[in-house]
């Protein structure tokens, strides 16, 4: 116990009324002066508001007139203002990992209402920082440098934005898409809500830009396969898939998609609704504008013979010969903008998706209403000829619902009503909106939900129940061999049977399939539902929990697509900030290794999941990689030799502060702790 | 340092098994040498010396003493405080002294649950269900017997150490280290280490001294070992599913168990560093169980059918909590005094004055 | 909530002073999720009894097993655990191992003889403020019931009462006398 | 009335502790033997793993771990309903005479020896193992440290530590042995033959050529007619490792032989209050005191009642031995058996047995099969209750555990070799008492020292006995008269 | 060899008679062993736990503690009727959420020397069992004659699939495990959307015209699916719209023949047992012509009415041709959306 050679001063904050209403702040520094003098505290104040700077400069006098050595402060949670007493700290000459805050705001006074009981947990709580802080080191941030260059997973219009925003400023990135061609989820739609104006052409524009940017490399129909270093130094395998093509010599003419003879349903741009050629370019103004070969459907790779696609390439484009490849790459920051799925209608058997052919899901309807869509924008039953009489768009599909997804999507309501419009436009039916609520949350959304209203669509409020071809009353022969959709009109208070042409299921959005596997891949964490969780919500709402990874648009969950650009920016200027300070100072809480304790038993070798734990065979030492290591301490009780130890959290702190909360009894009273 | 230029040298065994003075004879031609170096002046094991003539001796009389045993009784207690009060440097010796050891896992149940196993056995003819008591009044006058503590603890529990040589026994070659190390310091060609020290023992553990080759671990099961229908002599017996103590416990012994074949059952105690041997052996052991969801972890842990013997086999004393809940309740309230001999059978028979 | 912190429970044990009995316990939070929930239920003002007192570590995964002992040993009447749910770790999966060790630890502790109750495991994450004080308070009211766990009191610690024995038993240690 | 005591007995692995009351003439009243301790074994050895039970129990004594391992392991095996492949006995047996022939030196030498060789009236300096040493001479003692290394040596190789083997499990053991450390051990086997006679040589010239030591062993102070308890093997040769229990009256008759198994039916373990020792007695016979005779149950279990079970040694030189031992000591007595009822004679039985343990050793390690690398079986069936039993040094010693379908114990019962002896050793100390105390005279050191030899000679071992912690025992006189009061204290000053 | 506990329940030994058989057929290459609880008693059908919940627990418990009593290995119940099986399932799982009412229904319990602990019997229904515990592989590789060409609609009743304490059906409105049993058998599975409708329950004794229209309901939807018989897993549905049938017709002027039999007697089939075995043939609305269509001949017995005229009502409408606009894929085995 190095307390006896230690000075404490401990200061304990009012915080205006929100500690002192419920903890006696005046007796417990006090207290702390007096019963906690033998444990090294030398002077113990309390102060309206500690943050203040009058407060700091208390701290900073006394650390130099009292030659304090350790500083402990009791006011709200670290996470708010341990940053400030640092400085504090530091400003007065102290290292400023030698300060220590306690909360007996958020974790006390904000809790609880007994002020006796309040006062005597704010006892312990301080009790518990003094030992702890006796036991800390000086430590010194680890400092590293950021490479300029960044790279943005994705090409969708979030990943776009922030690739253009960081292009712009002059610095080098890699934007990798999956696709043949970057544009994303946008690039299917027809019209944008609620201004109607067509999607192709405000992001074309864009995607042109980010296609001939100077400073942007596309790695699209790409992936990223490894992940490797940390914030400032990661090192990226990008894996190009072959295309066939050679980017070289192709113009993008377009005859080798002419002339490939085999037509396959195109499940990704055209949802299922259309078909593709194996030579493709998945719409015209893809960007990069040669097409790929889809290896798996196409003859040449199948039988060997045909090369269509080769004989009739003016420039000898074509190449079989391809081979995946891998690009390695160095960045210094992340943004990761991999977008959305659509929820996969048919999980719900009862709307009949997939079973009953005149049910569509949201993305069939938006290529079907685009002009460039399978059916040049006509509304059609599934037969491609009839015109729907009747059509029942149904929101909340596989959201807000706990069988399914309990959150809202966000966008629903608004593409909703942009496909009642949409209908109306182009056909004489009658509209249904079947809805829950109507979330017009944006700028001029609501105004557009009374448009639609005016336009004489009508909304029944409850959830769909069941959408049939089978009838049930003898009265419904009539609409035999139309769609049944049962409902509760909630508003009416009555089940309701209403016949229709054709369903437009309004599905949610979900993370891609692969969402968990990205993360693991970035080293980030996701929620249970799969979108990456922000550092903070509100406060951060692009970075990732991991430092040097952002992320932006519907990866952080479903947004529209203002939204997810102001992310992209959002993410842009977080790094271009980072970019220009070339260094950044890391926390210094690591595990690190003695190797005279260490006994080569392999226990902690498989436990790291940054891989920053390495054994050396020659020595039989395992050693812990302070870059690579996060923190997390998972490895420090592994240990059975007792090798690994880490900084801000060694067990001699944590077991001194277990030590010191357990000093104070319920009723506020000292008691005698059982040496351990 | 004694008349004849010798230092004293003293060894006492509080609740021990003797192993550890057996270890010592262990030194063989060496116990000359100490004979050489060192005037003995207490040894009951290996000589007939009076301890009231150690309570004679002024404090600190003697050089160096090594102290086996741990504290089980009033009478352990009173020789540990008086060897403090006698010794330059006293020496916690052996696994009893510094942990508790085998005896230690006493600490699991209290006295009387102990005392009723004992007096009750199969094969135990105690109708009267009789209990020895401390003190007994005999028909010629009180006689007494030692009173068991509530809890079994260690040398440094009672009494300020100066250093610790784990082990159960101590190995002789260690041993043997030792006392050169102390003839060498003494004639001031040595320093002597830190107090607090553990010496004679390594600053690792078993795994820095085991021949077995060893991966990174992935336990999928624990097994018995006689359960086993082979064991790779070369392969780390943990990654074979064998409960090994070794990763936890400190080296010395030249894992000699191991070696053996059989598992390290933890008798050197943990490494510096570590506070409580049985709990990090734990946390070490299910760090690397194969399984993520609370079943698979529940059956992979119900390959231990004894957890508590598994890692408190040596360190329960000394370990954190020291004893189970009950054992450390217990107030050890001594069982009441029978006020005669309830037999008048027993007058003759133990008094043999019948023939 | 903060209504049951007031008053104990029927039946509840009492201490020496006969007052209502009031646990003590230690609370080990996740910097990323439980400790930032408890700071939100702060935020939103959620009530909830004052018996459990916080340390932060970077996540569940730094949890060493002798920290709950420690804190048993030091007096407190329970322990609670929390860390990020499955699959939401910030450090992507420790606080599995996390619970590995806590499974194994509960086994332990039973065998100690103290109720598994006593040490209990909650996974909250940083939004779940509410969950944690219903859990904070779910988890003191179930310790309250089982009364105090004995370690760190007056009268229950091994080298006291053995010091009272050896009086108690008085003459029995032999030296005494034979000095005389 | 006036008591003395005698407290502790020291140079024996354990913690005693005499009371002598003497009536208002200075006659000897009555002794108290206690045993201050205990360690509860039969309880914290519930819950453990079976398997594990070599080892811990391996900790009841430091001294003869060996012991407590090899009965722990049969016990396990019968737990499991296992017999081990032969090489496993071999090797087990080989273990356990090495460990006979080591311990007996030990006590020899280092315990019992400093009675005859450096004189009970020795200054205290030289009442110890190095004044044994200086006392039969360099050479000699360099002999002595050399067999108990290569006892330790050949425990090692087998066992896999020197004190506290760990090797032994439920079918077998962990390993087996290369054919160069048999070959070693063989060696070592014909040296410890050369050593035991050697040995025998030792007790021969200094002690039984010692009239005064010669009188006592052969006087009365040191008999008790009690009876005898000693494994036998098929052939009713003394046998330590496996074999029946046979027990024998006084006279020489045989009062059964039984399987180990069944000792429930045979013994019956006696509380009282004033130590923490349980006194056996044979059930058969009855519990009658502290007395001896055909009558009483009182039994004993030490080298000295081994001989006087068995029909003989099963090697040839210890044959011999045995032979002369009982032709010097038992001239024909008429019994059906010649009986050696003189407790200090135990020492000489101990020779014989370190004659026979060593030959044995060699018997052992000549066989090839004791290298083969069969030194285990699996066990198949499902574990229940088993008891094991080995001849402890100190006499018979029995394990009996009880466990669950998973082999975790759930009772314990030990019935450790020391303890056979209790009651015969309250006796020869109260016998030994009453010829040396009389008229409360002056009570010199000398005698009461020959009060320790008296049960010395069953060299005691009150940590196995206990299953105790041996405690430390400074010996001391205290005289009080009737009031309790200390009149006079004596101490063994040199 | 799966070894169950089993509450066979009123129905098997009566109006369910072919149900009991054709299980106990294919009970053996199934490897499934029940055994029947010793003396159970009435589960109190659809109705008991409406009039007096309590009592209608009590009754179902007995069934439950007798089952805790006669574990064999097992601590599963095996049901083969919807009502029995939800009213064990539900009972048990009441028994498990509300402390109160264990504590109270084991009082009564006591009176007859019985007692049960909550949650120490798992409740299922046999489809349930037949499907995950012995599965459509084991059942693929018994299969010797496989049902091709036989149009089946399958039809599971309200009570199995909801309300799911356990979770073990994938939707609990339109389940495809039945599908793929069935397919597995070789037949032709329709898309039959009333799979988990009502049946009508009692409601013919009640209310034969709500009974009446729920039946039709069904038929015609198997009818207009194409289906040349429904196959179902609940004595009661089975009933109701075997019995009943008739009647229902006689009511709406309709002359549907839709005959339906139990999912045992078709793995039955498929393994090759004569029909007569399995309890084809006892069925009031015969499945001859269905199953003489895939060369299955089924002796003649009497008692079976000529229900209808073989051609439904109304004429079947023709589906909606896959042509246009594709279909969207439909991946994984048997159109199963990922979960």
């Amino acid at each position: 116990m190095s307390s006896a050679q230690e000075r404490i001063g401990v200061y304990v904050c009012h915080c205006g009324s929100n500690i002192a209403a419920t903890v006696d702040v005046e007796a417990v520094s006090e207290w702390a002066g007096e019963e906690l003098a033998d444990r090294g505290v030398v002077i113990a104040r309390n102060d309206k508001f500690m943050c203040s700077s009058s407060g700091q400069e208390v701290v900073e006098k006394d650390i130099a007139e009292l030659g304090l050595t350790r500083v402990v402060v009791a006011a709200c949670s670290p996470h708010m203002h341990e940053k400030t007493f640092r400085g504090a700290c530091a400003r007065a000459g102290l290292n400023p990992y030698l300060c220590e805050l306690v909360s007996i705001r958020e974790q006390v006074s904000w809790v609880h209402t007994d002020r006796e009981a309040a006062t005597a947990k704010a006892k312990a709580v301080i009790a518990g920082g003094v030992l702890r802080v006796a036991e800390q080191v000086p430590l010194e941030p680890l400092r590293v440098p950021i490479h300029p260059a960044t790279l943005v997973v994705g090409g969708g219009i979030a990943g776009i934005s922030a690739a253009l925003e960081i292009a712009d400023a002059g610095f080098a990135v890699h934007l990798v898409e999956r696709q043949p061609s970057i544009g994303g989820h946008m690039a299917q739609f027809d019209k944008t809500f609620p201004t109607l104006d067509c999607a192709a052409c405000i992001l074309t524009p864009r995607m042109v830009e980010a296609g001939m940017h100077k400073n942007i490399t596309l790695h699209t129909w790409s992936e990223v396969t490894d992940v490797k270093g940390y914030v400032g130094n990661f090192t990226v395998t990008i894996k190009e898939r072959a295309r066939y093509i050679n980017a070289e010599l192709c113009t993008g003419c377009g005859i080798c998609q002419e002339k490939c003879p085999i037509r396959v349903q195109d499940n990704v741009f055209e949802a299922g609704l259309g078909f593709r050629k194996v030579a493709y370019l998945p719409f015209p103004q893809a960007v990069p504008k040669y097409p790929v070969i889809d290896g798996p459907n196409c003859t040449y790779f199948e039988k060997g013979t045909c090369k269509a696609c080769e004989k009739f390439c003016p420039t000898d484009a074509i190449d079989f010969t391809q081979v995946d490849k891998d690009v390695v790459v160095e960045v210094g920051n992340i943004v990761l903008a991999t977008g959305f799925e659509l929820f996969d209608a048919r999980r719900i058997e009862q709307y009949g998706y997939g079973r009953l052919p005149n049910v569509f899901t949201s993305l069939e309807f938006e290529r079907m209403s685009n002009a460039a869509g399978p059916t040049n924008g006509r509304i059609v039953l599934r037969d491609g000829v009839t015109e729907p009489k009747t059509v029942g768009i149904v929101h909340c599909v596989g959201s807000r619902d706990r069988n399914y997804n309990a959150y809202c999507s966000a966008i629903c309501c608004m593409q909703s009503l942009k496909f009642a419009h949409l209908v109306g436009e182009h056909t004489d039916a009658t509209i249904y909106n079947f809805y829950i609520d109507i979330r017009a949350g944006g700028k001029a959304y609501d105004e557009f939900y009374q448009r639609v209203l005016e336009e004489g669509t009508i909304f029944v409020r409850g959830r769909v129940a069941e959408v049939t071809d089978t009838l049930r009353l003898p009265a419904e022969a009539a609409d035999e061999g139309r769609l049944m959709i049962q409902v509760e009109d909630t508003l009416a208070g009555k089940q309701r049977r209403i016949p229709v042409d054709m369903v437009v299921l309004s599905a949610g959005l979900e993370p891609p399939a692969d969402a968990k596997e990205t993360a693991r891949l970035f080293g980030i964490s996701c929620s249970s539902d799969g979108w990456v969780i922000e550092r903070h919500p509100k406060l951060d709402p692009v970075a990732t929990m991991t430092d040097g990874v952002f992320a932006a648009g519907c990866a952080l969950g479903p947004r529209d697509i203002p939204a997810s650009v102001s992310n992209g920016a959002a993410a842009a200027a977080r790094i271009l900030g980072r970019i220009q300070q070339k260094e950044m100072a890391l926390e210094p809480v690591r595990a690190s290794v003695d190797e005279a304790r260490c006994s080569g038993c392999r226990i902690c070798n498989d436990l790291c999941p940054y891989n920053a734990i390495i054994f050396h065979a020659d020595r039989m030492v395992t050693e812990v990689n302070p870059a690579l290591c996060q923190g997390c301490g998972t490895c420090i009780p592994a240990c059975p030799a007792g090798a690994i130890s880490g900084t801000g959290f060694s067990d001699a702190q944590i077991l001194s502060q277990i030590e010191g909360l357990l000093m104070v009894s319920a009723s506020g009273q000292l008691r005698e702790v059982v040496p351990a | 340092m004694s008349s004849n230029g010798k230092h004293r040298f003293a060894m006492y065994w509080a609740a021990s098994c003797g192993g550890c003075d057996i270890a010592v004879l262990n030194l063989h031609e060496k116990i000359a040498e100490v004979a050489d170096a060192f005037e003995i002046v207490f040894w009951p094991c290996a000589m007939d010396t009076k301890y009231a003539d150690v309570e004679a001796l002024p404090d600190g009389s003697i050089d160096l003493t090594f102290f086996s045993g741990s504290i089980r009784n009033d009478e352990n207690l009173h020789l540990a405080k008086l060897l403090r009060r006698t010794s330059k440097i006293l020496v916690a010796f052996g696994s009893c002294a510094s942990e508790g050891c085998i005896p230690g896992l006493a600490n699991f149940s209290t006295v009387d649950d102990m005392l009723t196993t004992a007096f009750e056995t199969p094969s135990t003819e105690n109708p009267l269900h009789l209990r020895p008591v401390p003190r007994w009044a005999a028909p010629e006058g009180e006689i007494r017997i030692p009173t068991l503590a509530p809890v079994v603890r260690t040398l440094d529990q009672v009494v300020d150490i100066d250093y610790t040589i784990p082990g159960c026994p101590p190995e002789s070659a260690r041993i043997a280290e030792v006392v050169d190390l102390a003839i060498a310091a003494f004639a001031g060609r040595a320093e002597l280490p830190p107090k607090g020290s553990v010496i004679g023992a390594g600053t690792s553990t078993v795994c820095d001294q085991c021949a077995r080759q060893r991966d990174v671990k992935k336990i999928a099961a624990f097994t018995r070992i006689q359960a086993t229908a082979y064991l790779d002599p070369a392969l780390c017996l943990l990654e074979q599913g064998i409960p090994c103590s070794g990763p936890a416990t400190r080296d010395g012994c030249g894992a000699l168990c191991p070696v053996a074949g059989a598992p390290c059952i933890g008798c050197y105690g943990p490494s510096d560093g570590v506070v409580d041997q049985g709990a990090r052996l734990l946390s070490a052991f299910s760090s690397v169980i194969d399984a993520r969801e609370p079943g698979d972890i529940e059956r992979i842990l119900d390959g231990l059918p004894d957890p508590l013997g598994t890692f408190y086999r040596f360190g329960l004393a000394r370990s954190i909590l020291r004893a189970s809940r009950p054992a450390f309740a217990s107030s050890g309230v001594e069982p009441p005094v029978i006020a005669r001999a309830p037999e008048p059978a027993r007058a003759g028979a133990a008094g043999g004055t019948d023939r | 909530m903060s209504a049951t912190t007031t008053q104990a429970p029927v039946g509840a044990a009492t201490d020496s002073a006969g007052a209502a009995f009031e646990p003590v316990m230690i609370g080990f939070t996740c910097n990323w999720c439980s400790y930032r929930a408890a700071d939100l239920a702060g935020t939103a003002r959620i009530k909830y009894p004052p018996n459990v007192r916080l340390i932060r570590l970077m996540c569940s995964g730094r949890l060493d097993p002798a920290f709950v002992l420690k804190a048993f040993a030091g007096g407190a009447d329970g322990v609670m655990v929390s860390g990020c749910w499955p699959g939401e770790c910030h450090y992507i999966e420790q606080n599995i191992k996390a619970l590995r060790r806590f499974v194994l630890l509960r086994r332990v502790i039973e065998a100690m003889g103290i109720e598994p109750a006593r040490l209990q495991l909650v996974w909250a994450s940083a939004a779940e403020g509410q969950r944690f004080a219903h859990e904070v308070g779910r988890i003191v009211e179930e310790v309250r019931a089982l009364g105090p766990l004995g370690w760190g009191r007056d009268g229950a610690r091994p080298h006291e009462s053995i010091a009272a024995v050896s009086t108690a038993a008085g003459p029995a240690a032999v030296p005494a006398e034979v000095t005389a | 009335m006036t008591r003395l005591t005698i407290d502790p007995v020291t140079r024996l692995e354990g913690h005693a502790k005499i009371e002598i009351f003497l009536d208002d003439t200075g006659e000897v009243e009555r002794t108290y033997f206690q045993v201050p301790e205990l360690r509860g074994f039969e309880r914290f050895c519930v819950g453990r793993p079976v398997e594990e039970m070599p080892s811990l129990t391996g900790r009841i004594c430091g001294v003869c771990p060996e012991a407590h391992h090899m009965a722990a392991a049969k016990a396990a095996d019968a737990v499991y309903g296992v017999t081990p492949p032969r090489p496993a006995r071999l090797l087990r047996e080989a273990l356990y005479s090495a460990f006979f022939v080591t311990d007996h030196a030990t006590h020899f030498y280092a315990l019992g020896g400093p009675d005859f060789f450096v004189g009970p009236d020795a200054p205290v300096a030289e009442r110890n193992i190095l004044g044994v040493l200086q006392r039969v001479g360099a050479e000699a003692g360099a002999r002595v440290i050399g067999a108990r290394k290569a006892g330790h040596h050949v425990i090692e190789m087998i066992g896999g530590r020197a004190i506290h083997p760990c090797t032994s499990i439920p079918g077998g053991l962990t390993k087996g042995i290369t054919e160069a450390q048999r070959s070693e051990i063989e060696a070592i086997g014909h040296s410890m033959v050369d050593f035991a006679e050697f040995s025998i040589g030792v007790f021969d010239s200094l002690v039984m050529g010692d009239p005064a030591y010669r009188d006592a062993i052969l006087g009365d102070i040191y008999r008790d007619e009690t009876y005898y308890m000693g494994l036998v093997d098929a052939n009713g040769k003394a046998n330590f490792y496996d074999g029946r229990v046979r027990i024998v009256a006084p006279d020489g008759e045989r009062l059964g032989e039984y399987d180990p198994a069944d000792y429930p039916d045979w013994i019956s373990e006696r509380v009282e209050p004033w130590t923490y020792l349980k006194f056996p007695y044979l059930k058969r016979v009855g519990w009658k005191g502290f007395v001896d005779g055909k009558d009483s149950g009182v039994y004993c279990a030490t080298p000295l009642s081994r001989l006087n079970a068995a029909d003989g040694m099963a090697t040839p030189k210890a044959q011999a031995e045995y032979e002369r031992f009982f032709a010097t000591l038992a001239p024909a007595n008429g019994g059906p058996k010649r009986m050696v009822h003189q407790r200090l004679a135990t020492h000489w039985a101990r020779l014989v047995e370190m004659l026979y343990a060593a030959e044995r050793l060699v018997e052992l390690a000549s066989d090839p099969e004791i290298a083969s690398d069969n030194f285990r079986v699996v066990p198949t069936a499902t574990p229940t209750e088993g008891v094991g039993t080995v001849e402890a040094p100190r006499g018979t010693l029995t394990h009996h555990y009880w466990t669950d379908e998973r082999g975790i114990l759930t009772k314990v019962n030990l019935i450790v070799g020391t303890t056979n002896n209790y009651a015969p050793m309250c006796m020869s100390i109260e016998r030994a008492a009453r010829s040396l105390i009389h008229r409360g005279q002056v009570v010199s050191e000398g005698i009461l020292n020959r009060i320790e030899m008296a049960f010395r000679a069953y060299d005691p071992c009150f940590g196995c006995a206990t299953h105790s912690l041996p405690g430390h025992m400074p010996l001391e006189v205290t005289l009080r008269d009737a009031a309790g009061d200390v009149v006079d204290v004596i101490r063994r000053d040199g | 060899m799966t070894r169950f506990l089993y509450y066979p329940g009123c129905s098997m030994d009566a109006s369910a008679r072919a149900y009991a058989d054709s299980l106990e057929a294919i009970g053996g290459p199934l490897g499934l062993e029940l055994d029947e609880i010793e003396d159970w008693n009435c589960c109190g059908a659809t109705e008991y736990q409406g009039i007096s919940p309590t009592r209608a627990y009590a009754l179902v418990s007995r069934n439950l503690a007798l089952a805790e009593k006669q574990k064999n290995g097992s601590r599963t119940v095996v049901a083969p009727c919807s009502a029995c099986y939800l009213n064990l399932a539900k009972t048990e799982h009441y028994l498990r959420e509300d402390k109160g009412l264990a504590a109270k229904i084991n009082t009564a319990l006591e009176a007859g020397g019985l007692h049960y602990t909550p949650g120490s019997i798992e409740v299922r229904h046999l489809l349930d069992v037949v499907f995950f515990d012995i599965g459509i592989e084991t059942i693929h590789g018994l299969v010797t004659r496989p049902l091709g060409g036989l149009k089946v609609a399958p039809y599971l009743g309200c009570l199995v699939t909801r309300p799911d304490y356990d979770h073990r059906w994938r939707s609990n409105e339109h389940p495809r495990e039945f599908d793929r049993l069935l397919r597995t058998l070789g037949a032709e599975v329709v898309d039959f959307p009333l799979r988990t409708d009502c049946c009508g329950g009692h409601m013919t004794q009640i209310s034969p015209a709500t009974g009446f229209e729920l039946i039709r309901r069904l038929i015609h939807a198997a009818d207009q699916a194409g289906a040349e018989m429904l196959v179902t897993l609940c004595p009661m549905c089975q009933m109701n719209i075997d019995a009943y049938q008739a009647e229902m017709n006689r009511y709406f002027k309709t002359s549907y023949h839709m005959p339906i039999l139990f999912f045992t007697q078709l793995i039955g089939l498929a393994f090759g047992f004569p029909p007569e075995k399995l309890g084809i043939g006892t069925e009031i609305v015969s499945a001859r012509q269905a199953l003489a269509k895939i060369g299955i001949a089924v002796p003649v017995t009497e008692a079976q009415e000529p229900v209808g005229a073989g051609a439904a009502g109304p004429p079947r409408r023709p589906r909606a041709k896959r042509t246009g606009l594709p279909m969207p894929a439909m991946p994984g085995e048997d159109g199963e959306a990922p979960r």
